[in-house]
């Protein structure tokens, strides 16, 4: 009995105490609040950190909310689990990792950044709420606790993106994604329902480890798949995403990339661990993999011709997205199949889990710059930027290398995992990896653009007095710059201790299982 | 043409529906219920709550409770950002 | 086939929800859709849980121990309801704020923002 | 908005305190009768929406003070976590003040129900959805005419 038990509900629990204790602590004044946001953020990384430590060590952990035991899944008497059960394998512990940083991140920027506004302990309990939201879809077991997560993530997320309300645009993203993200989340209940009426089981693992393909299972599998790929943004989807990515304030943002990579988690544990190789034809892995490349694609070819920073970066993340898809669609085709598991299916699980870490750290540290170029011209418009780069020298070089490592330039930690991808892919079928070096060399392209026009060039005389941003949102940036330099310096062991549990533990469905079930299949 | 590729969208999408709703159980007749007969008889013997959903809301799943009291929190929270009152005075 | 009409019934309100959002032109009408949705999600997960001839799951107004209806759906439904008013509600104040902003209800002059 | 006509004032002065007086039953008896937290809330919030109805913005706005209302918000929430924190040495959410209905039957209970956390969570929810739904009512209401007093360009800086 020790407290590193409780971790699984301390993760969860600190940050809605955290939203819940604002309103008593914004009493004390602006600077109480700002440092309750920026600790409370701080604590759940540790805490995040401590629970890629001890998965790392002691592998699945499996905690039973309200339980005699906290860790003992079944009651004497039952062959199934009857409470919620929060567990953490691999790649659990490996997404509230990234998660977590890119929310400590985002709240140190916000402190400096949102400083001129009003309404800012609602906002800071907002971003908590986000926050919780996240990390709940990240690390919970049971199908209808998903469910709830979802729901918080997309009601914080509402808030925050209509945070500025005197922007006509910024209520009519949130309107736009509120409709989009109510009809996935009411499929998703639909889909769960379903599953509890036929087996009578809301924990994953207790239905997995019954599922056998009818047509109800095909409907749920539909339901689930359509509307998690809604909320990851894939490309027939999508047109969500640019809008609200560019019209929320930068630091939250920065988190919102991470919730949809949340929500790219769900899919692919719904694929992977409740479905599994249960899944029967290879219908919805080809599906996963041509949306994957429909949206790499389209997303790249339509950032190109844009004109306002943000959305150019919205439109990218719906080309980043699709990469990930790609890999782990490859992989699921790969899943029946011991011997295409080893040539390839398994390379290009790593690549796409790798590239949801390295999307995460650079995709956020692209929107902080992004704002950072905002708050200190007054403008986000390209044509009338230019020639910042002796002036906003810390942000000028964090968006360098955040650019190169969008663009997979070679040193880079993009370059690795998306080697991964192409050459996995190209077991496949080479139309999948000239689509990827395709889409790499637009992507590059259009950041080439976007370095020239904002900050190299001469100088403008509209710019004379701009100054460097302050101290809070460079430290903001600053820490998504050390973790992209640190995968950058250490590929290999990134790889090896970082990577490979995820992608194991993501495999591993008879592990995933047994950890509650106690026998395996 | 728009209109047809509605129709038929529809179409499939109902036909998937009507086909994956009525293949769950008969109505009324759910056919294991070992979950819901666990919670029915330790609602009673251990807590001694008569009332068997609201021991469940509370107590076997609990932890969604405060999820639903989280979004509540956070409407609550969203509405009162939007309608805050700041900015210039006219 | 007719005893699973309750089942049924769900799907066909779901799908009148989604050819509502989808079609309507009017705001608060699509608010309606989308309520009129989570209403066939509520309904579904309460016939879930009926067993013929089962009791209301509270003991002494069921009187004794008798067959009662299964009492995990009750739950999930009361959790999905107080979700849905309170998206509801966030809902109603966003087109608040858009009719503020530009004067009219209708979706077709409200298109600012291009996908 | 005019107050309404003297019958509907009247009628609805006399029922907005039944109405609490229901809510805070179903509240408090969320344990053994169907009810529970959220629905006594909900009944309990009403007593505003029919205040609000009958006499509108502009006279219950001199004598209603929202800050209660968020003090309640917070309040059942705090308790509400809190609560769950407590049964953490077992495990969060643990209910440890629960008495098996047997030994009920021998030796009775103390002033804390048999059922333990679950009435008093259901107590502290009661409480949070009271203040959630009548905030939400009084800001809704509000926004009505807010902006006939402030700009609603009013703030600058925003990354656009």
């Amino acid at each position: 009995m020790n407290w590193q038990e409780h971790l699984p509900a301390l993760i969860l629990a600190i940050p809605l105490l955290g939203a819940f204790a604002t309103p008593l602590f914004s009493l004390g004044g602006k600077t109480l609040r700002n440092v309750w946001m920026v600790s409370i953020s701080f604590l759940t990384l540790v805490l995040a950190f401590f629970i890629w430590k001890y998965v790392g060590a002691n592998g699945v952990m499996v905690y039973v909310m309200g339980a005699e035991k906290a860790t003992l899944a079944l009651p004497s008497g039952m062959t199934y689990p009857v409470r919620i059960i929060l567990e953490i394998d691999g790649m659990s512990a490996f997404m509230a990792l990234a998660g977590s940083i890119v929310s400590f991140a985002g709240a140190v920027y916000s402190v400096q950044f949102m400083d001129r506004f009003t309404g800012m302990n609602r906002f800071t309990s907002l971003y908590f709420l986000l926050t919780a939201g996240m990390l709940g879809l990240m690390i919970t077991g049971d199908l209808f606790n998903f469910f709830v997560f979802l729901e918080i993530a997309s009601v914080a997320s509402f808030g925050l993106i209509a945070f500025w309300r005197d922007k006509p645009e910024a209520i009519e993203a949130s309107f736009k994604y509120m409709l989009i993200s109510q009809l996935s989340a009411m499929m998703v209940l639909i889909a769960i329902g379903t599953l509890y009426g036929r087996y009578n089981v809301l924990n994953m693992a207790g239905v997995a480890s019954m599922l056998h393909l009818g047509f109800a299972e095909k409907f749920v599998l539909a339901f689930l798949v359509v509307a998690l790929a809604t909320k990851c943004g894939t490309f027939p989807m999508h047109m969500w995403m640019p809008d609200a990515y560019a019209e929320a304030p930068a630091g939250v943002t920065c988190l919102l990339v991470a919730v949809s990579q949340a929500s790219l988690y769900g899919l692919m544990r719904v694929c992977f661990s409740l479905y599994g190789a249960t899944i029967g034809s290879t219908f919805i892995p080809w599906v996963i993999v041509i949306f994957g490349t429909a949206s790499m694609f389209f997303g790249v070819s339509m950032a190109v011709v844009q004109h306002e920073v943000k959305r150019l970066m919205g439109y990218h993340s719906i080309s980043q997205v699709g990469y990930m898809l790609l890999g782990l669609g490859v992989g699921l085709l790969a899943l029946g199949n011991p011997q295409a598991m080893a040539d390839y299916g398994f390379t290009a699980i790593k690549g796409g889990v790798y590239h949801i870490f390295n999307y995460t750290m650079y995709k956020a540290l692209l929107f902080l710059t992004a704002g950072a170029l905002y708050y200190a011209t007054g403008t986000r418009d390209l044509d009338k930027l230019g020639g910042l780069a002796r002036k906003m020298p810390y942000t000028t070089f964090m968006f360098a290398i955040a650019a190169a490592a969008i663009s997979g330039l070679p040193p880079f930690n993009g370059f690795v995992s998306k080697l991964l991808i192409y050459e996995s892919v190209f077991a496949v079928h080479p139309f999948f990896t000239v689509a990827a070096l395709v889409t790499s060399i637009l992507t590059l392209a259009s950041f080439v653009k976007v370095f020239q026009t904002a900050f190299l060039g001469p100088e403008k005389a509209c710019f004379a007095t701009v100054k460097e941003v302050p101290t809070s949102m460079i430290m903001g940036m600053a820490i998504l710059t050390l973790a992209i330099v640190l995968l950058t310096l250490f590929p290999t062991w990134v790889l090896s201790n970082l990577v490979e549990p995820a992608a194991k533990a993501l495999v591993d469905q008879g592990g995933y299982i047994g950890a509650i079930m106690g026998g395996g299949l | 043409m728009k209109k047809t590729i509605f129709i038929v969208a529809a179409l499939v999408l109902g036909g998937l529906v009507w086909g994956g709703l009525d293949a769950i159980h008969p109505f009324g007749d759910p056919g294991q219920v070992a979950m819901d007969d666990y919670f029915l008889e330790h609602a009673i013997k251990d807590r001694s709550s008569e009332n068997a959903v609201t021991s469940i809301v509370f107590d076997f799943r609990g932890f969604d409770t405060i999820g639903e009291a989280a979004v509540l929190f956070t409407a609550v929270c969203s509405v009162t950002a939007l309608f805050r009152e700041g900015g210039k005075k006219k | 086939m007719i005893g699973n009409a309750p089942f049924l019934i769900v799907g066909v309100l779901f799908l009148m929800g989604l050819i509502a959002v989808l079609t309507e032109k009017n705001l608060v009408k699509i608010a309606i859709g989308v309520s009129i949705i989570e209403s066939a999600t509520n309904m579904f997960l309460i016939a879930l849980g009926y067993r013929s001839g089962g009791a209301i799951p509270v003991r002494f107004l069921a009187g004794g121990e008798k067959l009662m209806v299964l009492p995990t759906p009750q739950a999930l439904t009361l959790t999905a309801i107080v979700i849905a008013m309170a998206t509801t509600a966030l809902m109603l104040s966003l087109i608040m704020l858009l009719y503020r902003h530009y004067g009219t209800l209708n979706i077709d002059e409200i298109r600012r923002l291009r996908g | 908005m005019k107050p309404l006509s003297v019958v509907v004032r009247t009628g609805c002065d006399i029922f907005a305190w039944f109405l609490i007086i229901f809510g805070a039953y179903v509240i408090i008896h969320g344990d053994v009768t169907p009810g529970g937290g959220f629905q006594g809330g909900a009944v309990v919030a009403t007593f505003l929406a029919l205040l609000l109805v009958a006499y509108g913005w502009n006279r219950l706005s001199l004598w209603l003070n929202e800050s209660i209302y968020n003090g309640m918000l917070i309040f059942g929430l705090l308790c509400f976590i809190i609560l769950g924190f407590m049964g953490m040495p077992t495990s969060f959410f643990y209910n440890f003040v629960a008495i098996p209905a047997a030994e009920v039957a021998k030796t009775g209970h103390g002033i804390i129900p048999p059922s333990g956390t679950i009435a008093l969570m259901d107590i502290a929810v009661g409480i949070e959805v009271t203040g959630g739904l009548s905030l939400l009512l009084i800001y809704m209401f509000k926004g009505i005419h807010l902006f006939d007093n402030y700009e609603i360009g009013g703030e600058s800086g925003h990354d656009r």
